[in-house]
């Protein structure tokens, strides 16, 4: 559906991007950062509800509803589970931690 | 109705934007919080821009799959441990890559069905164009399953180590040949599947070689090896969800399934790094791997008492911190952060120095004392606070043991050999908090509860730092 | 020709791109870094060679072919000038020299 | 022959890919020589590639076009001394500009044509396709000539500014309201064009506005404030080539413009903060704005002999040397490196310390004391050094004024007020090689020149080093 060169340039573009941005995350950082990253690959939910939504036999269906069921279980666990973390990092500056809540 | 297709084009566009910033404010602990936020209501945006898709059959069930997984996950994530986070990862990662795989077999069975219903007729098959994969599509698809398989099997593998229900090493000769068979087979029916040979027995011996490969490769890395396996599957499923993308022609799938897979692939190298091993090591270093021979180290091991210690500290004008995996153990966080506390009431000057490879994943310790309450700029790194333990009076390790292993620096025979340590031996004191004389992670001796200047305070983490608090706490009477 | 979504992500993705590498430069290098960057935008060249090469009226080849001489100018001027200023940056390490020369 | 056209985007993917890998190797000193020379790579395959586009004209003209451009720039940019890189960046950087609005002649001459050629029949004209614009290329195509033209007259008076032939000033009452109507008078007609009321004279007034408008906009900012505006059009350059690229269907074009006017954008914003300015203030702050009264300093200064200060230097432990505008002018550079190397050659510690805005571009002085030879772990950065001076013996001040003027911190009224400076008044003592009173680029006078610890040595930048170089040689002696 994609010309294949524009698929690429997006993904030769998008690497760059991950990239970049990741290697200037402090160590401090890393364990909320995998799962954020975690979080963000939760996108595969909006495909597979267009794989559901385009499945045809009983078996695709059952397919696509485990396929569904798994990826809002990646989006909303991974989000949950990076906001924890997240909401405890606090500064001891009081304004910063303000900030934070 | 020319805007709809537009409209969610455009929220596609706002929710792979809103991803991208989310990261970019995931870089400072100040905006992190911010970030995540950011990349939720882009997440929001997208999944209910869907819903509203021209031709989407099912909805009813689309809804209900939403639903019960949201609700689920949400609610498992929202009541587990703090400590428990790790395998939480691997989980919802597992289920990412299940999810990829699972479009990947959606497309297969429909691509199949579209040969079995149209027989070719003379020379060239007239089959619809919907149900019609282009031939890097259909390659994409396939290889975006293969990789989503192996991550959602793997990743299970390791959230059932990490949470303790598959502790024993699943090791058996020859069983780095069984593997790259696998492999080679999975690879191989792919092949097949992708130049056009689809049939139902193919898709599911397909599937199960690839769930079977990553179960294989994953069962016999040690538990402490797993957050390394963690970020590289956590890279596997981006690159899966990528491929899927491009099936589908979903640009938002293919920008937030690269950047992960990018972000991913340079994590697990970091993590890698931290430890001094390489990623091969990590995923294959386990196979025949002869233990380390303890070595003996000349002297005895001298304990203190909690009052003694206490006092140290007391009166002490700089005090370093150094966590390690036991403190995690011992749950002991919440403790010591009210003994820093009292510490520094009496004008102690207190800082926590983190090990990059502290604990059983990166950032470990910065998360438990996060949660803890401690500030983060009471926390170094490493790199900052070596030259200051010359001038620290008293070094309190608890729980850490071989990131304080100077054998790392004179024991070329060790296994951490290399590998940057802590340098606690340089303060005036010492003070060693852990239950006995259990080794680390890398089950070696360390020389530091030999040295010197070394006392060992005995005892359960969080028991012990509780007696230090009482202490204190008398001290101030 | 591009669908419009497809240069829409391409432009945010450049974007960051550029954003995140320029962001890591440090001020030494900040006027090679203007030149080479003056360079990188010289692709105006191939553009210019597309809108002679497809120019009817002697009108359109005259400013085409100005276009042409000014891309050129723009790529070539701006690699030399780049690559004059970065072969002086050396380091007293003798290994490190070497690297560079 | 279908492989040609995939074999000719392959090569443009590559060449955007080598742009990228390229600047991001410029990120240091060791790898920006590669890294240019690797986008020189990626330059030379998109254009090698673009001769074998299929259905291109005027092969002959486009390769003559080329070779006269390409030998007439490689001419000048080998001849040109390295002190005028500032004025060849702006004329390169123009040229690119003129280049992309040529390209949006093309399209709008081209796009007039199709329609006067093509006369309405009934009611939807039947336009052959190549020269039919889509609404949105052809309104990118407008804003891209715009940008250009506006870059390319406006980095012209930024060469001509720089290299010295335009040094008036032009200012003139109601300035800014004559260049806000030019403005608004170009978008208006470049409206007209974007939405289909294309004809050949307002394609001429468009143009002619949009020249006029850059000419008139950059003729009153002062020649010092030119590399913040050359690197503002830089990015112009990048944006208007992405709009055109996207005209042409190049994504080569569109990645490395938009790279580009990215980059530039930042580099624009970082330079005016390191001049403690805003954007806005370099553009339009010339008009009407009052100069700074001169502030009366109590004191003298105090003058010294060339012999004395060289013996100061060759006995001290510690030497700082600070390069400023004067040393370009004086193109004193390999003086000054020759100077120091006696120095270490005696024992001496010497550090080169620069201020971020040195001279009349940022990098400005590193680019000369590389060109002198200078090893850059010698030189040190204001914030790194600072610190530094009050452990040292001498530091030598050449040529620089603002960038050590201490009433940036104390004097609020000064043009120069919070600017970040050199604190070189720290140091023991302080030699200041500069001409005779000459202030600086803010016109203002020097507290630091009147300081107790500070003697002047008059003369030229390069006849006064030269003169401490025979001073230490006879020392030596
Ligand atoms: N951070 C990562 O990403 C990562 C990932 C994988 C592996 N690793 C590895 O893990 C190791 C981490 O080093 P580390 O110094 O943090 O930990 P460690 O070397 O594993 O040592 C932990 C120590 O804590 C003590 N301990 C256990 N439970 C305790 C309790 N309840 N109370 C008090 N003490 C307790 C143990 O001794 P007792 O039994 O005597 O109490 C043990 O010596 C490194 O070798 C690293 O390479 C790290
Ligand atoms: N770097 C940038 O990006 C940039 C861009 C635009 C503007 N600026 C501005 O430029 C200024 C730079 O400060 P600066 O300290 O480097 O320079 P400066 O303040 O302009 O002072 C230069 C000094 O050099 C002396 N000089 C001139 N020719 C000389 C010669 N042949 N030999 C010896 N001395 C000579 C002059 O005094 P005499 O006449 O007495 O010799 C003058 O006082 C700052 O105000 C900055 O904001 C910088």
């Amino acid at each position: 559906m994609i010309d294949g060169f524009l698929a690429l340039y997006i993904f030769m573009l998008a690497a760059f991007t991950g990239y970049e941005i990741i290697a200037r995350v402090p160590v401090i950082l890393h364990t909320p950062l995998m799962s954020g990253s975690n979080f963000v690959h939760g996108i595969v939910l909006v495909g597979a509800m267009i794989a559901l939504g385009h499945a045809h036999t009983p078996f695709e269906v059952a397919v696509g509803f485990v396929g569904v069921l798994l990826g809002a279980g990646n989006a909303a666990g991974g989000y949950v589970v990076t906001e924890r973390m997240l909401e405890m990092f606090k500064s001891s500056k009081p304004d910063a931690g303000k900030e934070t809540k | 109705m020319n805007w709809l297709p537009t409209l969610i084009k455009a929220c596609y566009f706002l929710a792979a934007l809103l991803f991208i910033l989310g990261l970019k404010r995931m870089s400072s602990p100040r905006t992190a919080r911010g970030g995540v936020v950011w990349a939720g209501y882009g997440m929001l945006l997208a999944v209910l821009a869907t819903f509203f898709l021209p031709g989407l059959h099912n909805i009813g069930l689309i809804a209900a799959a939403v639903l019960i997984g949201v609700s689920a996950a949400w609610w498992t994530g929202k009541r587990v441990a703090m400590t428990a986070m790790p395998q939480m990862v691997a989980l919802y990662n597992g289920m990412g890559g299940g999810a990829a795989a699972a479009i990947g077999a959606v497309e297969l069975i429909g691509y199949v069905r579209s040969l079995a219903l149209l027989p070719p007729v003379g020379g060239a098959p007239a089959v619809p164009v919907a149900a019609q994969l282009a031939p890097v599509e259909l390659a994409l698809g396939v290889l975006g399953a293969l990789i989503g398989a192996v991550s959602f099997s793997g990743s299970l593998v390791a959230f059932a180590k990490l949470q303790g229900w598959l502790d024993k090493r699943f090791i058996f000769p020859g069983q780095r040949a069984v593997n790259l068979l696998l492999l080679a087979a999975a690879v191989m029916v792919g092949v097949l599947l992708a130049s056009g040979h689809a049939s139902a027995a193919l898709i599911v011996a397909f599937f199960v070689l690839a769930l079977l490969f990553g179960l294989m490769m994953t069962l016999p890395i040690g538990g402490a090896d797993m957050p390394v396996v963690i970020s590289l599957y956590n890279a596997f499923t981006g690159l899966a969800v990528a491929f899927e993308g491009f099936v589908l022609g979903n640009e938002a799938m293919i920008i937030a399934g690269t950047v992960v897979g990018a972000a991913g692939t340079l994590l697990t190298q970091l993590m890698a790094k931290a430890m001094n091993r390489s990623i091969g090591n990590v995923l294959f270093g386990s196979f025949g791997a002869a233990g380390g021979e303890a070595q003996a180290i000349a002297g005895a091991q001298k304990p203190v008492e909690a009052s003694d210690a206490a006092v140290m500290m007391a009166y002490a004008e700089r005090v370093v911190i150094v966590p390690g995996y036991g403190l995690a153990v011992a749950q002991a966080q919440h403790k010591v952060w009210e003994f820093a506390q009292l510490l520094i009431k009496r004008g102690v000057k207190v800082k926590f120095a983190i090990h990059p490879v502290a604990g059983r994943m990166p950032g470990h310790m910065n998360v438990l004392l996060a949660e803890a309450g401690v500030p983060y700029d009471l926390i170094a790194d490493m790199d900052d606070i070596n030259p200051e333990f010359a001038v620290t009076d008293v070094a309190l390790v608890i729980g850490a043991n071989d990131v304080v292993n100077p054998l790392a620096r004179t024991d070329p025979a060790s296994p951490i050999y290399g590998m940057p340590i802590l340098d606690v031996g340089d303060s005036r004191h010492v003070i060693v908090v852990k239950r006995g004389k259990g080794t680390g992670f890398a089950g070696i001796e360390n020389a530091l509860f030999y040295a010197d200047n070394t006392r060992m305070l005995y005892g359960d983490g969080q028991a012990a730092v509780g007696q230090l608090v009482n202490e204190l706490k008398t001290l101030d009477d």
